[in-house]
């Protein structure tokens, strides 16, 4: 299996505080890798820091063997990220979000009205966004997963505010993106309904370097 | 690649070093500023102009060197920080920010109180206090963003973007006020050009100003001394040096 | 790297932002408002004496000019920033100092424009006298896009604080002053009847030099901000 | 010298009020940025204290947790 993503000995410190040191993972295409650990543990800093919106304190990131400050650009072609705030803009419809978005990530034929409806938003498309709850929100995001190429998700708790459906519908797209030798980058506190090798695990603790553990 | 050498270390070396320094930039700031003083305010002959009131020149200017000084060098320091990550860069510009701050202070109120026996008035418009002025609020603009993130390194990031931001207005800001000001009273004396200082003023002045450079350098050191112990205090030898014996986890 | 997708994008990011701002009138509404508002105080405050009035005009017009920038300079990023549209702008492949210049001249769109036109409305009040009006326009016309640059680089720095209000004023305002004393000179000279046209060459100067480095600038402060 | 006696030197040609608020003023502005200096070292003295309380309160629970966990080991065995 061909390595996607790489980290070598990554380090962040945060406000003082490591959150983790000397990590080093590996995520193949066709994986799933599921990053588990206590609230504060720096989870959501590690999908930061692969994603590329934090820079890591020591260490590197690789994506397809190629360091992540090289060429941002293939990094930004080739990675799709959804954090904890799902980047819909209040005042616009499902529709227009859904358009703008899949503007920016060059996707050229998306049939918006239907991928909408693939996700459980069918009758709400030209309703203003603030009018919709947080799992509507947040399946508006999501929809871009139905579109998208990149070969990396990277996603930070992408089951928040989703109902039962709409969990089963995430898990049957994973699926989907995983058996296209996709990788799958994701915290989430729900256990995840895989078992297989396909899912890997890794574990963050919370780690005090000043206390000289491990 | 600086980035990867000693990462540790950094921080205390850079520590022990400026302790070093530390005694030698006192002493010589105490001595320098001590001799320039009072040899500015008892032996230098009076002003044939202003009498004796010029003797504030002998802080005023020295003040206002450094003031403008010690923000090129927060910049200087900001650019480092932001191109190298380098994390000492950052704390310099905590240390740097409130001792410019006190020398454009200082600058502008012995500015403002000179004039009144020059002017008539506690606060003229004049280009030279306009600056240092706006100097004042750009050091509190620094200082403000620099303690308003809870995390320290956003904070030290925010406040070096601005500080290059500033550094590049700075001139700007500078030759604007200077003109505005030859445009509304082009006739005013300025007080600060003098075309030949006689040696008995003008040895004491430099005298001065070497020791505010001392002055300058003591007090930056001293601050940033204490930036990298607050930033290291979780290292044990930062802990050691605040004379607390750091536990080393269990044996 | 790629122009064409760089300018797809920037395409896209700017008819968003002026979608959003469209179905939030009072945002834009507002800022303008306030100048108008603040404009109609001074005769009331000073006497509305034409000689009085005529001196003061243009500084009044342009300090609140700049207030109000101050007061709209929210919604440049703040939005963005809640809803973790900021952080994906920064992941999209493009160069992110490109977006911020596009969001610069959404904003000057939306908030120097509509000022520039409200200019002769500010200046009848304040019975500056007409010749001076075109040279007036001429200054908000170049100033104002600065103004915006300069304020994103603020709100872009000052985003991720909970209440970045009065801080942004401290920022911001001492940068202005340059700006205020070319425009101010501008008209001043217009008004002794001589040109202002070294003024206002100087201004355009320094609004190029403000448009190339402040999205520098404010995508350096946009990445620090997203942490 | 340029002065003669006291008086004069505080007197200074009747300038004596401007100068010597100065200077005054001068002084006392940088004397409190080093006092200010030295008291944030103070503060980071105690801050120190109370950074070592916390590592303490951390390794004796990091003791008692391996300490259980060899009894139960042990038990188990």
């Amino acid at each position: 299996m061909s390595v996607v993503i790489e980290t070598k000995q990554l380090t962040s410190v945060r406000a003082g505080r490591t959150l983790f040191s000397s990590l080093s993972l590996q995520l193949c295409a066709g994986e799933i890798l599921h990053v588990e650990g206590p609230n504060g543990a720096g989870k959501s800093t590690l999908l930061r820091i692969i994603a590329g919106l934090l820079s890591p304190q020591e260490g590197q990131v690789l994506l397809f063997g190629q360091p992540q400050y090289e060429d941002p650009e293939l990094w930004q072609r080739n990675t799709l990220f959804i954090g904890h705030k799902p980047a819909v803009k209040a005042e616009l419809t499902a529709l227009e979000n859904l358009h703008y978005q899949s503007q920016f990530d060059g996707a050229e034929d998306v049939d918006a009205w239907h991928l909408l409806e693939t996700v459980g938003l069918l009758g709400l498309e030209d309703l203003p966004a603030q009018q919709l709850s947080a799992g509507q929100q947040r399946r508006i995001a999501l929809a871009r997963l139905w579109y998208s190429t990149a070969p990396l998700w990277i996603l930070d708790e992408p089951f928040t505010a989703l109902d039962s459906r709409g969990i089963k519908l995430l898990h049957e797209r994973f699926q989907h993106h995983i058996d296209q030798g996709g990788a799958l980058l994701l915290t989430s506190h729900q256990p995840l309904t895989w078992s297989g090798e396909r899912l890997q695990k890794i574990r963050i603790e919370p780690h005090d370097e000043a206390l000289g553990y491990e | 690649m600086w980035k990867w050498l000693h990462p540790y270390a950094k921080g205390e070396a850079t520590f022990r070093l400026l302790g070093a320094w530390l005694p030698w930039l006192s002493g010589l700031a105490l001595i320098l500023v001590s001799v320039g003083l009072v040899w500015g305010l008892f032996y230098a002959p009076p002003d044939y102009q202003q009498g004796d009131s010029y003797r504030i020149i002998f802080i005023h200017v020295p003040a206002a060197m450094f003031s403008m000084g010690a923000y090129t060098g927060m910049a200087i320091a900001a650019l480092i920080a932001l191109v190298w990550q380098i994390r000492t860069a950052e704390w310099a510009i905590a240390a740097i920010a409130p001792v410019g701050a006190v020398l454009t202070f200082v600058a502008l109120f012995t500015g403002a109180v000179w004039g009144k026996p020059m002017w008539g008035t506690w606060w003229e418009w004049d280009a030279r206090l306009t600056s240092e002025l706006i100097l004042l609020f750009l050091y509190i603009g620094v200082l403000a963003l620099y303690y308003a993130f809870n995390d320290a390194r956003t904070g030290a990031k925010a406040a070096a973007i601005l500080s290059l931001v500033g550094v590049v207005n700075v001139p700007i800001i500078h030759f604007s006020v200077y003109w505005w000001n030859s445009l509304h009273q082009g006739a005013t004396i300025t007080k600060f050009s003098k075309p030949s200082m006689p040696p008995e003023m003008l040895i004491p002045l430099l005298i001065s100003i070497a020791g505010f450079l001392f002055l300058t350098a003591a007090l930056i050191t001293q601050r940033l001394r204490n930036e990298i112990l607050k930033q290291e205090l979780h290292r044990p030898w930062a802990m050691q040096q605040l004379g607390v014996e750091a536990n080393n986890g269990v044996q | 790297m790629n122009n064409a997708s760089t300018w797809r994008i920037l395409k896209t990011l700017m008819r968003r932002d002026l979608a959003v701002a469209l179905r939030r009138r009072s945002d834009v509404i507002n800022p303008l408002l306030f100048v108008l508002i603040v404009v109609t105080l001074f005769p009331l405050a000073v006497g509305p004496g034409p000689d009085i009035l005529g001196r003061i005009a243009t500084g009044v017009i342009w300090v609140a000019a700049l207030l109000s920038a101050l007061l709209g300079s929210e919604r440049l990023f703040r939005d963005d920033f809640l809803d973790g549209s900021l952080e994906q702008m920064v992941l999209l492949p493009a160069p992110l100092p490109a977006l911020a210049l596009g969001k610069i001249v959404v904003h000057w769109l939306l908030s120097g424009l509509p000022l520039v036109i409200l200019a002769p409305l500010c200046a009848l009040l304040l019975k500056l006298p007409f010749e001076a009006w075109g040279t007036l326009m001429l200054t908000l016309l170049v100033g104002t896009p600065m103004l915006s640059a300069m304020t994103a680089v603020g709100a872009a720095l000052t985003v991720s604080l909970g209440r970045g209000g009065a801080l942004l004023s401290l920022l911001l305002l001492p940068l202005f002053i340059p700006l205020l004393i070319f425009a101010a000179a501008a008209v001043e000279s217009t008004l002794v009847g001589t040109s202002a046209y070294g003024q206002v060459v100087l201004l355009a100067g320094l609004m190029l030099l403000t448009l190339t480095l402040a999205p520098l600038a404010v995508a350096a402060a946009i990445r620090v901000s997203v942490n | 010298m340029a002065f003669n006696s006291w008086q004069e030197i505080i007197w200074m040609d009747g300038y004596g009020f401007y100068v010597w608020l100065s200077f005054g003023v001068s002084i006392l502005a940088v004397g409190l940025l080093v006092v200010h200096g030295l008291l944030t070292r103070k503060t980071l003295a105690r801050m120190a204290v109370q950074e070592q309380q916390r590592q303490q309160r951390l390794a004796r629970r990091k003791q008692q947790e391996r300490s259980r966990s060899k009894s139960t080991n042990d038990s188990t065995s």
